[in-house]
């Protein structure tokens, strides 16, 4: 009996210490520990912010530690979201540009004028505007835009000519590089050999905000500049949804719902993506080119992809993690970042600049697609409550998705829905 | 014989004291389902506690502010445009998963309860899907569900030309259905084999020499004999229904459209997607309220269909 | 080994009283039966002296000790199970030695007692095997030598043989028989075959809904059953009982026939039921006319289903008979074998006029 | 007659073949497919074995993220969890089905209840009440709820189940044989379970060995993470997946399980069929 009773009161016993026997704290290191989130596994990546973060410490000694915690891609802003609720929000985070306006303007976020304009050596100036826009509120910059990276197209050199195609240099040289054009060869190619003509990359029929890479050719944006009206009925995003209905279903232009292929396996003649995937090309297994997005009926255009880099207001050490981040974006750490993201600098936004760490691009690819890109790119919209209006979106467009779809009524649905969204 | 062998000494006159055995014993019982109980207070009552206080609540995470708005977020609950389509998407789901799934689980039951050569490897084949990880059955389901995917090959040899499956309203629903049933029917084709092994083989052989057809058989003698297995599988199969998440984040992210948003899903939307925790948090009460109500519904139903031995 | 004694003893479960002021003094060395139908509470009782059960109020003591808040290891009782509560994980010889080891005892004096157990039940080659490898009658062995193991002051048997088939109940019933002889020790057995009671008890205890009938040897309950239910509830053929009331000093059946039972003048005008075993039917020509339905002759005995008016009846004879179905014998009752009993309460009419106590 | 009962059987057999279609091919292809190039994966018609067999996929699998060490986080996890889940709702399934103490029907309605809880319900305030102990970021949470809370609940009623089944006499003939309430579970009941504590083992481990959105909130350093957590980590720094990497990496959580449950599948099976859901 008395066994009974001293087991049962260890187990309990065990059970009400675990909590306290497992808390070896992370803090045990000398100073204060910093943490950043971020959504990359990528072990180049970590080992160049960890690198960063390495020189950073050896010159603060205050500065235990500085991790960097990898949230999945998928669910980031989810969990980080969590994290928030839970009152466990990170010093640093990326932040995705779609979620940008919810961070920004929830108040969340530190200013980063004062720290950053005050770091020796830092040129606050240097920043490029436009990368710098969507960050902004009142006239202060909540996030540092880092890995501003323009939407270009790649070209599968290979495919094009067995298709007996002109390459997209060709088309360039003879001003013909424009959005009819590179429909029509992609149907010839799909047409010919069964691959895939264009790929808008990652769209898988429900990120749609991927469309603006095609939509901003047209001229047309889910909602006008202020945020406040719905414009997907408008006349222009009509056309814009028409041609790429057309590419997608009539043409075969454009692969549809459902079906897979990938540009870097060799599947695909075009692929609108981001430059960095640039580095998913290897071995010269094709012939492929970088050309910027062709024009569309409205000209030629082009648009960014970007992440910031914000630092928590209710994080534990807001003001260190801001002097963190002054010395992760000074000009020589950049410089650094550059080979994976490429920066929102001035100074840095040259050819030759960008050369040295992009390896596997020509000096004119990344003069035309990078630099002109960045200088002239809009970010794809987004807006507060950013999820909840691109889910609503979302839903609406998945009827257009369809051979037989009514346009018209679809958008205009859209708009139906998400019209008292946006006014609120 | 042998001569006694010592025993404790106890007076003779033990007089009855407040620490009686049954005392003792209920102080054991305690004892021993004191972890349990203690972690599912600690890891159940006080969240669920908090979730409805949460709800209350109108809570917003960025900027972190938390104000009280009394019923307001039911108020929202019952006037949300949405929710009667989330409503009827989880009916369909959780009415579609639990006849499919019984009845396959039924239908694989009897056929490996026939005393076949070679059962084993088969019932080793139809369980085997369990023990696979749910993310990478997903996973790998996305890519067979495509329009250029596995499925749709598979029809078009026998020149069927398959829908697109996770693109249209109804297929994607079934789909849907289909993947979770087969990745899990293995669990209650075992529960449900073991019951038909319990059925006394007499009672066929009396159904024969009374004349009853095969089809007799199985609904008057087989069915009725393991409704108590029936029972408790469907009330397990029920409750999991309407906790499906992974699948259906993996497989269609609630779309096309919201056909597939079912309760669970539109909660995680609102609460961590969109942020409105207040709001989702009236979502979970909803949640439970149904998943109980529905509990006891089933267990309240049993008398009538369930054959009682006791 | 000891006595055993129960004194007003109460038990209910929640609010549904089981055992309602139950007495019995068992002595040292006594073979006692509980014995009632299912549900009378016998079971109950059994695992009250086992300490399995507590009470709500009265006293128990074995020996001189009052055991009534002591631990069932404590009493020094073995218990023998129904169906025979072996431990499936151990063997035969695990089983035995389990509660010797359990309290300590060495283990080389352990293997001794089990071995001289194995010996008087002759299981000494199964001691290795487990209990599933065994045939009932085998386990019902290995259960009673795991008591024996234990050399208890007090043996309780619930139901030992109710599992086993008619063969091998009647030759367990003397190995349990002849073990009482050679171990001595006072034993309690429950058990709801009166011919169990009948052939083994020193002493049987008659149960019903919780309360005590009667106690008394067998014979004597045989005899002399003091109320309607224990009379019916003993004897293997059932007792034939016939109502009606004394007219004249004279049984007069419910149907108005006169029936040969003996002149009771003191119960005069009274409702009555009157009983007969039915070995207690004698042919005679003085005897009353009954029809016989059937006739089953086992070989030596001949059984005899018959009426009486509209009141059937078994009755049972030496010998062979020969009486078509529909026909009539006459027939009587022995002479001092009819036992007379209240209509109303059932007590036993004893020539001395009943006591309302 | 024995023709027509061959020619059942063969039909039963060949309803069984094509019935087993649904529940192999996708096992099959994503380990077959974790051998093809990525330009095979995308191949159509699909292809049933590999045209080109590589495996330097498996390679990249432990080059790009920690994944020996994720493998064991999800291990150790895993037998923690099943470990402390058969402890914990053995005791608590005895003392429902055998000890007869007041309240014991209340306690077991908020046993029920757990049974009923998604866990998405509770995730966020369990999230800060793990942030206030300072346990966020270790696998504590991952290993306490599982064990005790909401997720053993089933594990607990089974035990239930099984304890209730078990006949009274045996405990009756350990008392008298002198153990206490904790040796009578532990060395009567304890061993007499094998089989239900088989199926809970089972239960509990996939249970864990599964476990989705609890890591992906409750971790965040990535020689921290779960198996199914670092499964959607091999991506491009965009998201984008690496699809042969995630399906070798795939195939390395579901190969080393489905091994050991056809070796055991006998064990497994009957095991879950012992339990006391039989009804």
């Amino acid at each position: 009996m008395k066994r009974t009773i001293t087991t049962t009161l260890c187990l309990t016993a065990l059970l009400a210490l675990a909590p306290t026997a497992f808390m070896t704290p992370a803090q045990a290191a000398d100073g204060l520990s910093l943490r950043m989130a971020v959504w990359t596994g990528n072990a180049k990546h970590l080992a160049l912010l960890n690198g960063i973060a390495d020189a950073y410490k050896a010159k603060h000694p205050e500065i235990g530690t500085i991790t960097f915690d990898t949230i999945p891609y998928d669910n980031y802003t989810t969990t980080l979201t969590t994290q928030i609720a839970g009152g466990n929000a990170p010093d640093l985070a990326w932040i995705l540009e779609s979620a940008a306006p919810d961070f920004v303007g929830s108040g969340a976020l530190l200013a980063l004028d004062d720290t950053l304009s005050s770091t020796a050596g830092y040129d606050f100036a240097d920043l490029s505007p436009s990368a710098t826009a969507l960050w902004r509120q009142d006239g202060k910059l909540f996030a540092y835009p880092f890995s501003t990276s323009p939407y270009a197209i790649f070209a599968n050199l290979d495919i094009i000519a067995a298709a007996g195609q002109k390459s997209p240099a060709d088309l360039i040289a003879a001003g013909s590089w424009n959005w009819q054009t590179v429909a029509t060869e992609a149907a010839a190619v799909h047409a010919k050999s069964g691959k895939n003509g264009v790929e808008i990359r990652d769209f898988d029929y429900k990120d749609w905000t991927l469309l603006t890479t095609v939509w901003d050719g047209w001229a047309a944006r889910p909602w006008s500049a202020d945020g406040k009206t719905c414009t997907l009925d408008s006349s222009d995003m009509a056309d814009a949804m028409a041609f790429l209905h057309k590419a997608i279903f009539k043409d075969g232009a454009i692969p549809g719902p459902g079906t897979s292929g990938d540009f870097f396996a060799g599947d695909t003649a075009f692929s609108i993506t981001q430059i960095s995937r640039a580095s998913l090309l290897k071995d010269g297994a094709f012939k492929w080119d970088l050309v910027p997005l062709p024009a569309g009926p409205k000209g030629s255009y082009s648009v960014i992809g970007q992440a910031g880099i914000g630092v928590f207001k209710n994080g534990k050490h807001p003001q260190d993690a801001a002097a963190f981040l002054a010395f992760l974006s000074s000009p020589e750490n950049s410089l650094k970042l550059a080979q994976f993201f490429p920066p929102p600098r001035l100074s840095q936004l040259n050819a030759e600049t960008l050369g040295k760490t992009n390896p596997l691009l020509s000096k004119s690819q990344l003069e035309e697609v990078v630099v002109k890109g960045i200088t002239t790119g809009k970010v794809s919209p987004s807006h507060t409550n950013n999820a909840q209006i691109a889910q609503q979106i979302r839903a609406s467009l998945d009827a257009a998705w369809t051979p037989d779809a009514d346009l018209p009524a679809v958008l205009s649905g859209a708009c139906a829905k998400i019209g008292p969204l946006l006014a609120h | 014989m042998a001569q006694d062998h010592p025993l404790p000494s106890i007076s003779p006159d033990v007089r009855r004291s407040w620490w009686t055995p049954a005392r003792r014993d209920h102080f054991i019982g305690y004892l021993f389902i004191l972890p349990q109980i203690t972690g599912l207070v600690v890891f159940v009552l006080v969240p669920l506690a908090l979730m409805a206080w949460y709800s209350l609540n109108e809570w917003n995470v960025l900027a972190g502010t938390f104000s009280f708005v009394g019923l307001g977020n039911y108020e929202k609950l019952a006037t949300d445009p949405a929710l009667p389509g989330v409503l009827w998407a989880s009916a369909c789901f959780s009415v579609g998963l639990v006849l499919f799934n019984l009845s396959l689980a039924l239908l694989l039951a009897v056929l490996l309860n026939q005393k076949l050569a070679g059962t084993v490897v088969f019932r080793t084949i139809f369980f085997s899907p369990v023990v696979v990880s749910l993310v990478a059955w997903a996973i790998v389901w996305r890519f067979l569900l495509q329009q250029d995917g596995g499925i749709n090959a598979v029809l078009r040899m026998l020149s069927i030309d398959g829908p697109n499956w996770l693109r249209g309203p109804n297929t994607a629903m079934v789909s849907v259905i289909v993947v979770q049933v087969v990745k899990n029917v293995g669990l209650n084709m075992v529960l449900f084999l073991a019951a038909l092994q319990n059925v006394p083989q007499e009672l066929y052989e009396a159904a024969r020499v009374d004349g009853a057809s095969r089809w007799t058989q199985f609904f008057r003698i087989t069915v009725p004999l393991i409704s108590p297995t029936v029972l408790l599988t469907s009330i397990i199969t029920v409750a999991g229904s309407l906790q499906v998440f992974a699948q259906i984040a993996v497989l269609t992210e609630g779309g096309p459209g919201t056909s597939t948003t079912v309760l669970v899903y539109y909660l995680y939307q609102q609460a961590f997607q969109f942020h409105f925790f207040g709001y989702g948090a009236s979502l979970a009460m909803l949640l439970l309220l149904i998943v109980g109500a529905l509990t006891y519904l089933q267990w309240s139903l049993r008398k009538a269909w369930v054959y009682d031995n006791d | 080994m000891a006595s055993v004694s129960i004194a007003s003893v109460n038990k209910s479960f929640g609010s549904h009283p089981v055992i309602k002021d139950v007495s019995v003094e068992i002595a040292d060395g006594e073979f006692v039966i509980l014995v009632g139908p299912s549900g009378c509470g016998k079971s109950t009782l059994l695992r009250i002296i086992a300490g399995l059960e507590t009470i709500n109020s009265g006293t128990l003591a074995i020996g001189d000790r009052r055991v009534n808040d002591v631990e069932p290891k404590d009493r020094d009782i073995a218990m023998v199970f129904q169906n025979y509560a072996l431990y499936p994980h151990m063997t035969v010889a695990a089983n035995m030695a389990f509660s010797l080891v359990q309290r300590g005892v060495a283990k080389a004096e352990v293997e001794r007692h089990v071995h001289e157990a194995a010996a008087i039940l002759e299981i000494e080659p199964l001691l290795s095997r487990y209990p599933k490898q065994l045939s009932g009658g085998q386990r019902q062995r290995v259960a009673m030598g795991r008591a024996i193991v234990r050399n208890p002051k007090v043996f309780l048997f619930d139901e030992p043989l109710s599992n086993l088939d008619a063969k091998l109940r009647v030759q367990m019933r003397g190995e349990i028989k002849a073990l009482h002889h050679r171990l001595a020790t006072t034993m309690i057995y429950v058990t709801h075959d009166q011919i169990e009671a009948m052939t083994m008890a020193d002493r049987i205890v008659v149960l019903r809904d919780g309360k005590v009938e009667q106690i008394g040897s067998p014979l004597d309950l045989y005899d002399h059953p003091v109320n309607l239910f224990v009379a019916g509830f003993l004897g293997s053929n059932g007792m034939a009982f016939f109502r009606g009331n004394y007219r004249d000093g004279q049984f007069v059946s419910s149907d108005g026939l006169k029936l040969p039972f003996a002149t009771r003048g003191d119960l005069e005008g009274r409702d009555v039921v009157c009983g007969v075993r039915p070995d207690d039917f004698i042919l005679t020509d003085d005897g009353v006319d009954a029809t016989v339905d059937v006739l089953e002759p086992t070989g030596s005995e001949t059984q005899m289903l018959a009426r009486w008016g509209s009141q059937k009846f078994t009755s049972l004879f030496r010998g062979r008979l020969t009486a078509p179905p529909g026909s009539s014998v006459r027939l009587g009752i022995a002479p001092g074998r009819a036992h007379v009993f209240d209509a109303e309460s059932g007590l036993r009419l004893d020539g001395q006029p009943p006591c309302h106590a | 007659m024995i023709k027509s009962r061959s020619r059942l059987a063969l039909a039963l057999y060949a309803l069984m073949a094509v019935l087993c279609i649904p529940f192999l091919f996708p096992t099959w292809w994503m380990i077959t497919s974790s051998f093809k190039p990525v330009s095979e994966i995308f191949a159509f018609p699909p292809t049933l074995l590999p045209r080109q067999f590589v495996t330097d996929a498996y390679g990249r699998v432990f080059e790009l993220q920690p994944f020996a060490r994720q493998y064991f986080n999800s291990l150790y996890i895993a037998v923690a969890v099943t470990t402390g889940t058969l402890a914990f709702s053995s005791l608590a399934g005895y003392a429902f089905a055998r000890i007869r103490f007041p309240g014991a029907n209340l306690l077991f309605m908020l046993v029920l209840t757990g049974l009923l809880i998604p866990s998405e319900v509770t995730i966020v305030p369990l999230f800060q009440m793990f942030l206030d102990v300072g346990a966020v970021n270790t696998h504590w949470p991952l290993i306490l709820v599982p064990m005790l809370g909401a997720p053993s609940a089933l594990q607990t009623f089974i035990m239930r189940q099984f304890f209730s089944g078990l006949p009274h006499e045996l405990e009756d003939a350990a008392r008298i044989d002198g153990l206490g309430r904790f040796a009578i579970y532990h060395r009567i009941a304890l061993p007499l379970a094998k089989p239900a504590l088989a199926a809970v083992g089972i239960f509990t481990f996939l249970y864990s060995w599964n476990l989705y959105l609890e890591p992906i909130v409750f971790l965040s350093s990535p020689d921290k993470f779960t198996l199914p957590q670092a499964l959607t980590q091999f991506v491009d720094a965009y998201g984008g997946p690496m699809w042969n990497i995630q399906l070798a990496a795939a195939s390395l959580t579901a190969i080393p399980v489905l091994v050991v449950f056809v070796i055991a599948q006998k064990q497994f099976i009957e095991g879950l069929a012992y339990t006391g859901l039989k009804g």
